[in-house]
C-alpha cells in the first residue's frame, strides 16, 4: 500500500475541494481541512508502525515524468524521513485544529493551509531533487501570503517582507547548489538514490565540491535561520497566525536540515569535511547568541521564536559532528523540536486570542486561570529547556556525545552551558511571568482551551512523551540510514570511526 | 587613377561623420533632420559601391528600398516637427527637454 | 526478583500518572494511591533486603555503535541502604502530609508531585550508569521545583522554585561535562564497565572529570558555591522540606559521590571535595546561629551536616559518609516534621521568637523534638553521636585542620540547636497563638514517634568503640555548647547576640550576602551579555545587513536616474561614443 | 578624375550644410544639401547605377528637399537669434565623431588597406572588365533583379508600398489643425 501517496495527495485534494465550497460555509471548510489532515495523520501513523527498520526504501511510488531529464515523481520512505513525516502529519493536524482564530477570508486561508500541509508532507516524502524543491516552494509561498494577509502585530508588513526576501534568497542559493549537484554528477537522473549510487563510484571532483557544499550549506542555512541570517525567524513567527507559525517553525524549517543530511553531505563529502568546521562555530553562535537574545525578550512569541532558532543550533551541531551518533541525534532533535515548536506556538496563539497581547510582563498566575492550557505550556517550556522524559532531551544528549566524540570539545562545553543554563533561565523566567505569581489584571476573563485545541495539544504532548521515553523507536531506523551516509562522507576516516568504536567496546 | 572600393567607403565614412556631427552640434531641429538625411545617403553610397565591386545588384536593390523608407521617414518627421513647432513655438532642441526624468 | 526491582521504581510513577490523568478529582483516591505506592515500594525494598545478594537488570534506551545508554537497575548494599532511607522516610512523610495538607485545595496535585519526586529519587538510587543517573538527576530537580513552587500564587514561592531549579541546573551542567569526559576517556557510561576499564594512566582525566561530576553533587546537595537555593526552598510545604531538603534529595549528591567513589579515589579531586565539604559545614553552621525562622535553622543545619558527609567522602571514607547520611536522614526528618506540627499548631507561624512554652502544650511533639535535637547534637547513646564521631575520627587521621573545623562545627551545631530548643519549647509563650497551641492530631504525631525510634537506634547499626581523644573532644564541645546556649537564651525575650557582636551577627543574619553577590554577578554578566546580544541583533544584523542592502540598491537607482537628462544632443553623443567603444572592442 | 570632383563636392557641401559660416539661415543649408544629393547621384553614375542616380535626383533632390524648404518657409524660422556657439557641445560632437571616424578608417585600412592591396590589385585587374560589363544598374537590370521570383524581393516591395501609405495617413493626421 503506498501510504505516502495518500498522505501527500489528501491535503492537496482538500485544497481543491475547499476551493469549490462557497465562502460562507465556514463549518464545511473547517471540516474538510480537519478531515484531510486527520486522515493524513492516520496514514502516517500506519506507515510509521508498519515500517521495517533497515528495509531500504518503502511505500515507494515512482512515476516517470520527463524521461530525458530523468525526472520522476518519486515518493519513498526510509529510516530518516519516516519519523519526520509522522511528525509533520501530527503537527499538520494540530495546526488545522488551532486554525480557528482566523476571522476574515476563511476560505482562502484554508486553501493555503491545505496547500502548505500537502507541500510539507510532499517535500519530506519525495526522493527526487526536483519535487523535493518543488514541494518546498509549494509550502513556502503560502507562508508568505498567510503572514502578509492574516498576520498580526504592528510591524506585520515589515516582517512579511523580511521573511519573504530571506527565504526566497535562501531557496535560490539552495536551488543553485542542487542544480550544481545535478550537473556535476553527469546529469542523467534527478532521483536521490540514483545520484548517491552514481556518486559512490565516481564522486564529484574536489574543486566542484568546494563550491557546491557552501552554496547548499548557506542556502539551507538561511532557510533554517543559521546564525547570521536568523533575524527573520523571531520576527516572522511573532507576526504569523497560529497555524502558520506552528507549521513553519515546526516542520517547514526542518526542510533545510533534511536537505543538508539527505543531499549536501552524501553528494559533496570533501566539501563537507572542511566546511563543517565553520558550521559548528555558527551553530554555537546560534545556540549561545539566540539564547541570550531570548533572555531579553518581553513578548512570548519572540521568546519562542528565538528559542527555536537556538534549538536549530543543536541540529547544526549534530550535523557538523559528522558521525553516526551526531546525525541520528540531529534527526531526533528535528522531530522533537517540530512537536515542541508546534505545541508552543499553538499555546501562544491561544493566549493571544484571549487579550490580543503576548506581553509577558502583564501576564501572571495563568496556571490557576486556565489549568489545562497552563499545564500544557508548563510542560512545553520545560521540554524546551531539555527536561528528560521529553524527546528533546534524548536528542540533545546524543548530540553532546557526538560533538565530544568529533573533537569539538570547547564548542560542546559552551553549547551545554547555553542549552542547560541559559535555556533554563529564559524558560523559567517565562514560566514565572506567565503561570506563577498573582494574576495579571487584564486576564480576569481568560478562558481555558476548547476541546478541539485540547486534543491537538494532547496529541503533541503524547508524541513528545512517547519519543522521550522510547527514542529507540526512531533512532534504530535513522541509524541504519545514517551509517550509509557517514560511510559515504568519511570513507577515509572510517578507520578512525571503527577504531573509536573498538575503544568504546573494550 | 581608377577609384577603388576603399575610396568610396572613405567618402561614405566622411559623409556619415559629417552627418553625425551635424546631429550632435546643431541645435535647430531641421538642421538635425537634414544631417540625418545626409547619414542615410552616406550609407547608400557605401551600398552602391559594394554592389559595384562585388558584382551583384543586391546592393542597389537595398538602396532602392532605403530611398523609399527614407522618403516615408522624412514626411512623417517633418509632420512631427510642424506639430511640435505649432505646440511649442520653438524648434530648438534645448527647450524640448520634457523627457528629462 | 527483577520484577520486584522494576516495581519499586515504577510504582510511584504509576501513581503520579494515574493521579495526573484522572484521579486528581477525588482527594481520597489520589492520597490513597500515592501513599499506597510509596509504602508498596518500601515493603518491596524490605523483601529485597531479606533476599540479599546483588541484582542487575537493564533495558536498552538508546543504542549506537560506540555509545550504549540503557535504563539499568543495580541493587547492592549501598543502594539497598539508600532505598530504605528513601522509601521508609518517604512513606512516613506521605502519612504526615495527609494531616498537614488536609485543608489545602490542591491536595491531589501535591500527592502527584510527591509521587513523581519519589519515583525520580528511586531512579537515582537504582541507576547503574551515568546517563540514567543524569536523567533522574534532572527529574529530581524538576520535581523539587514543582514542590517548592507548590503554592505558586505566592510570588516568593515561585521565585524560590525558579532559583532552586536554576542553581541545580548549573550543577547539572558540570555533571554533564564530567560524564562526557569520562565517556570520552573510558569509552562507556555504565559504572560496571567503568570500574574495570579504569587503568592507571587515565587518572589525570578522571581527576578533572571527577571534580566536574562533584559539581553535579554540589548543585544537588547545596555545597558551598551553589548552596544559595536551599534556605529559600523552605517556601515549600514543611513535609516537602522534610522529604527533599533533609532526607533524600540533598543526600542524592553524597550517594552519587559514594557510587562513583572508585572514579575520584586517589586523584586531586579528593582534597578539593574535602575542603568544600568542610567549608560548607563551617559556613552553614555560622549562618544557622543567627536565623529566627525555625525551618531556616533546620535548613542550615542540614547544609552543615551535608558538609560533614562530603568532607568524609573527600577524606576517603564513603562508608562513614553513608552511615552519617542514614542516621541524619532519620533525625533531621523527625526535626522537620516536628517543626511542621509546631507550625500547624501555631497557624503557620514560623518565627521561633513568637513561640515558647510549648513544652506542656504539645508534649508528644516536644519529646520527639527533644530526641531529634539530642541525636543531631551527637549526645552519646543517640544515633547522631556514632556517625558524627566516625567522621571526626576520619578527619583526625588524615587532615588536622579539617579535624579542628569539624570539632568547631560540632560546637556550633550544639549551640544553635539548644538555642532553637530552648526558645521554641521552654520559657513562656510569647504570642497569642503560642498560648492557644494544642497537640497535633494523631495522624501527624504517630510518624514523629515512629521516626524517633531510628533516631535513637540507627547509631547501633555499626557501632564501634569510639577513639578516646575524639570522644572527649566531642563531649567537651557538647557540654560547653549546651551550657553557653542555656545561659544566653533561657528566658530571653529577644536575641541578645546582635547587641554583643554587632557586625558578626549582621553577617550571619545576612547569610554572608552570597545572594546579593550572585544577584549582582548575574545582573552584571548575564544581563549585559544579553543586552549586548540583543543590541547586536537589532543594530548590526537587522540594521546594517538588511538596511545596508536596501540602501545600496536605492543609491544605485538614484545614480542611474541622473543620466536621463532629456537633452537630445547628449543622447546622440553617448550613442556615438557607445558605438565607437563597441566597434573598438569587437574589432580589436 | 571625375570621382575626385564629385566626392570633393559632396564632402564640401555636406560640411557647409552642417557648419554654415555665412548665415545661420536653414535655407542655405537646405540648398547645400541639394548640391550634396546631386554630387552623390553623380557618384552613382560613376558606379554604374544609372537608375539609382536618376531616382536619387528625383526623390531626394526633388521631393525631399522641396519638402524641407516648404517646412522651413512654413515655420519661417529666424536662426539669427542665438549666435553664441556652444563650445562644450561642439567639442563633444567633434570628439565623438572623430573617435567613430578613426575606428572606421582603421578598420578600412585593415580590410582594404595596402596589405591586401596587391591581392586586391591582382584580383581587380582580371575582375575589372567582367564586372563593368556585367553589372550595369540600368532600369531594366534593376527591374529584373527586383521582380524576378528567385530573388525574393517581391514581398518587401509590397510591404514598402504599405509603409508609404501608412506614412501618408500619419502625416495627414499629425498636421491636421485641432478643430478647437
Amino acid at each position: 500500500m503506498d501510504w505516502l501517496l495518500i498522505i501527500v495527495l489528501l491535503p492537496l485534494l482538500a485544497a481543491a475541494a475547499v476551493g469549490f465550497v462557497p465562502g460562507s460555509q465556514l463549518r464545511t471548510i473547517r471540516g474538510i481541512t480537519l478531515g484531510a489532515s486527520g486522515l493524513a495523520l492516520l496514514g502516517a501513523l500506519i506507515a510509521f508502525c508498519s515500517f521495517k527498520v533497515g528495509g531500504g526504501l518503502q511505500f515507494e511510488t515512482k512515476w516517470t515524468w520527463v524521461e530525458s531529464l530523468g525526472l520522476h515523481f518519486h515518493l519513498a520512505a526510509d529510516g530518516i524521513n519516516i519519523g519526520i513525516i509522522l511528525m509533520g502529519a501530527i503537527v499538520a493536524f494540530a495546526a488545522a485544529c488551532c486554525a480557528d482564530d482566523i476571522t476574515h477570508r476563511m476560505k482562502e486561508f484554508h486553501i493555503l493551509l491545505n496547500l502548505m500541509i500537502g507541500g510539507i508532507l510532499g517535500a519530506f516524502a519525495s526522493m527526487d531533487l526536483f519535487f523535493f524543491y518543488f514541494f518546498h516552494e509549494l509550502a513556502l509561498v503560502p507562508t508568505f501570503i498567510m503572514i502578509g494577509v492574516w498576520g498580526r502585530g504592528a510591524n506585520r508588513n515589515y516582517a512579511t517582507y523580511k521573511i519573504t526576501l530571506y527565504l526566497s534568497l535562501g531557496a535560490l542559493l539552495a536551488l543553485i547548489g542542487l542544480i550544481g549537484v545535478y550537473v556535476q554528477t553527469g546529469a542523467e537522473s534527478f532521483s536521490i538514490p540514483d545520484l548517491i549510487a552514481k556518486v559512490r563510484e565516481t564522486p564529484i571532483d574536489e574543486a566542484a565540491q568546494q563550491w557546491i557544499f557552501p552554496l547548499l550549506m548557506f542556502g539551507f542555512g538561511i532557510l533554517v535561520s543559521l546564525w547570521p541570517f536568523h533575524t527573520w525567524a523571531p520576527l516572522g513567527y511573532g507576526a504569523a497566525p497560529t497555524a502558520t507559525a506552528m507549521l513553519h517553525a515546526g516542520v517547514l524549517k526542518k526542510f533545510g536540515l533534511y536537505g543538508l543530511i539527505r543531499v549536501a553531505i552524501p553528494m559533496a563529502p570533501a566539501g563537507a569535511q572542511n566546511w563543517l568546521g565553520v558550521l559548528a562555530w555558527l551553530a554555537l553562535a546560534n545556540l549561545l547568541y539566540c539564547g541570550l537574545v531570548a533572555v531579553r525578550q518581553k513578548d512570548l512569541n519572540q521568546l519562542i521564536g528565538n528559542s527555536s532558532v537556538a534549538h536549530m543550533g543543536f541540529i547544526f551541531l549534530g550535523i557538523a559532528s559528522l558521525n553516526v551518533i551526531g546525525l541520528t541525534g540531529a534527526v531526533l532533535v528535528m522531530i522533537a523540536h517540530g512537536l515542541l515548536a508546534a505545541l508552543a506556538f499553538g499555546l501562544s496563539g491561544h493566549l493571544y486570542r484571549q487579550t490580543g497581547s503576548l506581553d509577558m510582563s502583564r501576564m501572571g498566575g495563568l496556571l490557576r486561570q486556565m489549568p489545562l492550557a497552563g499545564t500544557a505550556l508548563l510542560m512545553a517550556l520545560l521540554a524546551g529547556c531539555g527536561l528528560p522524559g521529553f524527546a528533546n532531551f534524548a536528542g540533545e544528549v546524543t548530540i553532546f556525545f557526538a560533538a565530544w566524540l568529533a573533537g569539538l570539545k570547547t564548542i560542546t562545553v559552551i553549547a551545554a552551558w547555553s542549552a542547560l543554563v541559559i535555556g533554563g533561565l529564559y524558560m523559567m523566567r517565562a514560566i514565572r511571568n506567565i503561570l506563577h505569581g498573582p494574576r495579571g489584571d487584564d486576564w480576569a476573563k481568560a478562558s481555558d482551551v476548547n476541546p478541539l485545541i485540547a486534543t491537538a495539544l494532547g496529541l503533541l504532548l503524547a508524541a513528545l512523551m512517547v519519543f522521550g521515553f522510547a527514542p529507540g523507536l526512531l533512532t534504530k531506523g535513522i541509524e541504519s540510514e545514517v551509517t550509509k551516509i557517514v560511510r559515504l562522507a568519511k570513507p577515509a576516516a572510517d578507520a578512525s570511526e571503527a577504531q573509536a568504536t573498538e575503544v568504546a567496546v573494550r | 587613377m581608377e577609384p577603388l572600393l576603399n575610396h568610396y567607403l572613405l567618402v561614405s565614412g566622411a559623409l556619415f561623420a559629417i552627418g553625425l556631427l551635424g546631429v550632435i552640434v546643431r541645435r535647430n531641429l531641421l538642421i538635425i533632420y537634414m544631417s540625418l538625411e545626409l547619414m542615410l545617403n552616406a550609407a547608400n553610397v557605401a551600398l552602391v559601391a559594394m554592389s559595384r565591386f562585388n558584382g551583384n545588384l543586391d546592393g542597389q536593390v537595398m538602396v532602392f528600398f532605403i530611398i523609399t523608407v527614407a522618403a516615408a521617414e522624412v514626411s512623417v518627421g517633418l509632420a512631427l516637427i510642424v506639430a511640435l513647432y505649432r505646440k511649442r513655438q520653438t524648434a530648438d532642441v534645448e527647450d524640448l527637454a520634457t523627457m528629462k526624468l | 526478583m527483577n520484577i520486584a526491582a522494576w516495581l519499586i521504581l515504577l510504582l510511584p510513577l504509576f501513581s503520579a500518572v494515574v493521579i495526573g490523568l484522572g484521579a486528581f478529582r477525588s482527594r481520597k483516591v489520589s492520597a490513597a494511591i500515592s501513599v499506597g505506592a510509596v509504602v508498596g515500594s518500601f515493603l518491596l525494598t524490605l523483601l529485597l533486603i531479606r533476599a540479599g545478594g546483588e541484582l542487575r537488570t537493564s533495558v536498552t534506551w538508546l543504542e549506537f555503535e560506540g555509545l550504549q545508554i540503557d535504563i539499568g537497575l543495580q541493587i547492592d548494599t549501598l543502594s539497598k541502604l539508600m532505598l530504605c532511607v528513601v522509601t521508609g522516610i518517604g512513606g512516613l512523610i506521605h502519612i504526615f502530609s495527609l494531616g498537614y495538607m488536609k485543608e489545602d485545595m490542591d491536595f491531589s496535585r501535591y500527592f502527584a508531585f510527591l509521587s513523581l519526586f519519589v519515583f525520580s529519587m528511586i531512579g537515582i538510587v537504582l541507576a547503574d550508569n551515568f546517563v540514567m543517573m543524569f536523567i533522574f538527576w534532572e527529574l529530581v530537580g524538576i520535581s523539587s521545583y514543582l514542590l517548592i513552587g507548590f503554592w505558586f500564587d505566592k510570588s516568593s514561592a515561585a521565585d524560590a522554585a525558579k532559583k532552586a531549579f536554576l542553581t541545580n541546573r548549573v550543577g547539572d551542567f558540570g555533571f554533564l561535562i564530567g560524564i562526557l569526559m569520562v565517556w570520552a576517556a573510558l569509552g562507556s557510561v555504565g559504572f560496571a564497565d567503568l570500574s574495570n576499564a579504569l587503568s592507571g594512566e587515565t587518572a589525570a582525566v578522571t581527576g578533572l572529570a571527577g571534580f566536574l561530576i562533584f559539581c553535579g553533587a554540589m548543585g544537588k546537595s547545596a555545597q558551598f558555591p551553589l548552596h544559595v537555593w536551599l534556605p529559600d526552598a523552605m517556601e515549600g510545604p514543611t513535609p516537602v522540606s522534610a522529604l527533599i531538603h533533609a532526607a533524600t534529595m540533598v543526600a542524592a549528591g553524597v550517594y552519587m559521590l559514594c557510587r562513583v567513589f572508585f572514579l575520584i579515589d586517589g586523584t586531586w579531586a579528593m582534597e578539593a571535595i574535602a575542603w568544600i565539604g568542610g567549608l560548607t559545614s563551617l559556613m552553614a553552621a555560622l549562618m544557622a546561629v543567627q536565623q529566627d525562622d525555625i525551618k531556616r535553622i533546620l535548613a542550615y543545619s542540614t547544609l552543615s551536616q551535608l558538609g560533614y558527609m562530603v568532607m568524609a567522602v573527600g577524606l576517603g571514607s564513603p562508608d562513614a559518609a553513608m552511615f552519617h547520611l542514614s542516621t541524619h536522614a532519620s533525625f533531621k526528618a523527625l526535626l522537620f516534621l516536628g517543626a511542621g506540627s509546631v507550625i500547624v499548631a501555631l497557624h503557620h507561624e514560623q518565627d521561633i521568637w513568637k513561640m515558647g512554652g510549648l513544652r506542656d502544650r504539645m508534649p508528644r511533639t516536644y519529646w520527639t523534638f527533644f530526641i531529634g535535637t539530642m541525636a543531631l547534637c551527637g549526645v552519646p547513646l543517640f544515633s547522631g553521636f556514632f556517625s558524627k564521631e566516625a567522621i571526626i575520627d576520619v578527619a583526625l587521621q588524615s587532615n588536622l585542620l579539617l579535624f579542628l573545623v569539624a570539632v568547631f562545627v560540632a560546637l556550633l551545631t550544639t549551640f544553635y540547636m539548644t538555642r532553637l530548643f530552648i526558645v521554641a519549647f521552654m520559657g513562656e509563650p510569647r504570642s497569642a497563638q503560642a498560648k492557644r497551641a494544642k497537640e497535633s492530631p494523631a495522624l501527624m504525631t504517630v510518624p514523629l514517634l515512629v521516626l524517633a525510634v531510628p533516631s535513637v537506634l540507627a547509631g547501633y547499626y555499626n557501632a564501634h568503640a569510639p577513639n578516646p581523644l575524639v570522644l572527649c573532644a566531642s563531649l567537651v564541645m557538647l557540654v560547653f555548647g549546651m551550657l553557653v546556649a542555656n545561659t544566653v537564651y533561657s528566658g530571653a525575650k529577644a536575641d541578645p547576640l546582635p547587641a554583643r557582636f554587632v557586625w558578626l551577627a549582621k553577617a550571619m543574619r545576612g547569610r554572608f550576602w552570597f545572594d546579593e553577590m550572585y544577584q549582582w554577578l548575574i545582573d552584571r554578566v548575564q544581563e549585559n551579555l544579553a543586552k549586548l546580544a540583543e543590541a547586536i541583533d537589532r543594530r548590526v544584523i537587522a540594521g546594517l545587513m538588511v538596511r545596508g542592502t536596501h540602501g545600496t540598491t536605492e543609491l544605485a537607482g538614484r545614480v542611474l536616474r541622473l543620466t536621463q537628462t532629456g537633452n537630445l544632443k547628449a543622447y546622440a553623443f553617448w550613442f556615438a561614443i557607445g558605438m565607437a567603444a563597441l566597434l573598438v572592442f569587437t574589432l580589436s | 578624375m571625375l570621382f575626385n570632383i564629385f566626392a570633393g563636392l559632396a564632402v564640401l557641401s555636406a560640411l557647409l550644410v552642417v557648419l554654415n559660416p555665412l548665415s545661420r539661415n536653414p535655407v542655405t543649408s537646405a540648398m547645400f544639401l541639394v548640391i550634396t544629393m546631386i554630387s552623390i547621384s553623380g557618384l552613382f553614375v560613376l558606379l554604374g547605377a544609372y537608375f539609382l542616380a536618376a531616382v536619387q535626383i528625383l526623390v531626394y533632390a526633388g521631393a525631399v528637399m522641396v519638402l524641407f524648404l516648404f517646412v522651413i518657409m512654413l515655420l519661417d524660422l529666424q536662426e539669427i537669434a542665438r549666435r553664441k556657439l556652444n563650445l562644450v557641445s561642439l567639442a563633444m560632437g567633434i570628439l565623438a565623431v572623430g573617435a567613430l571616424f578613426l575606428v572606421y578608417k582603421s578598420s578600412l585600412e585593415s580590410t582594404y588597406g595596402e596589405a591586401s592591396q596587391q591581392h586586391e590589385v591582382a584580383a581587380d585587374a582580371d575582375q575589372a572588365e567582367a564586372t563593368t560589363a556585367k553589372v550595369v544598374g540600368s532600369t531594366q537590370a534593376l527591374g529584373q533583379a527586383l521582380f524576378s521570383v528567385g530573388n525574393g524581393f517581391i514581398l518587401p516591395f509590397e510591404i514598402v508600398s504599405v509603409l508609404l501609405l501608412v506614412a501618408m495617413v500619419g502625416v495627414i493626421l499629425l498636421s491636421r489643425k485641432e478643430p478647437g
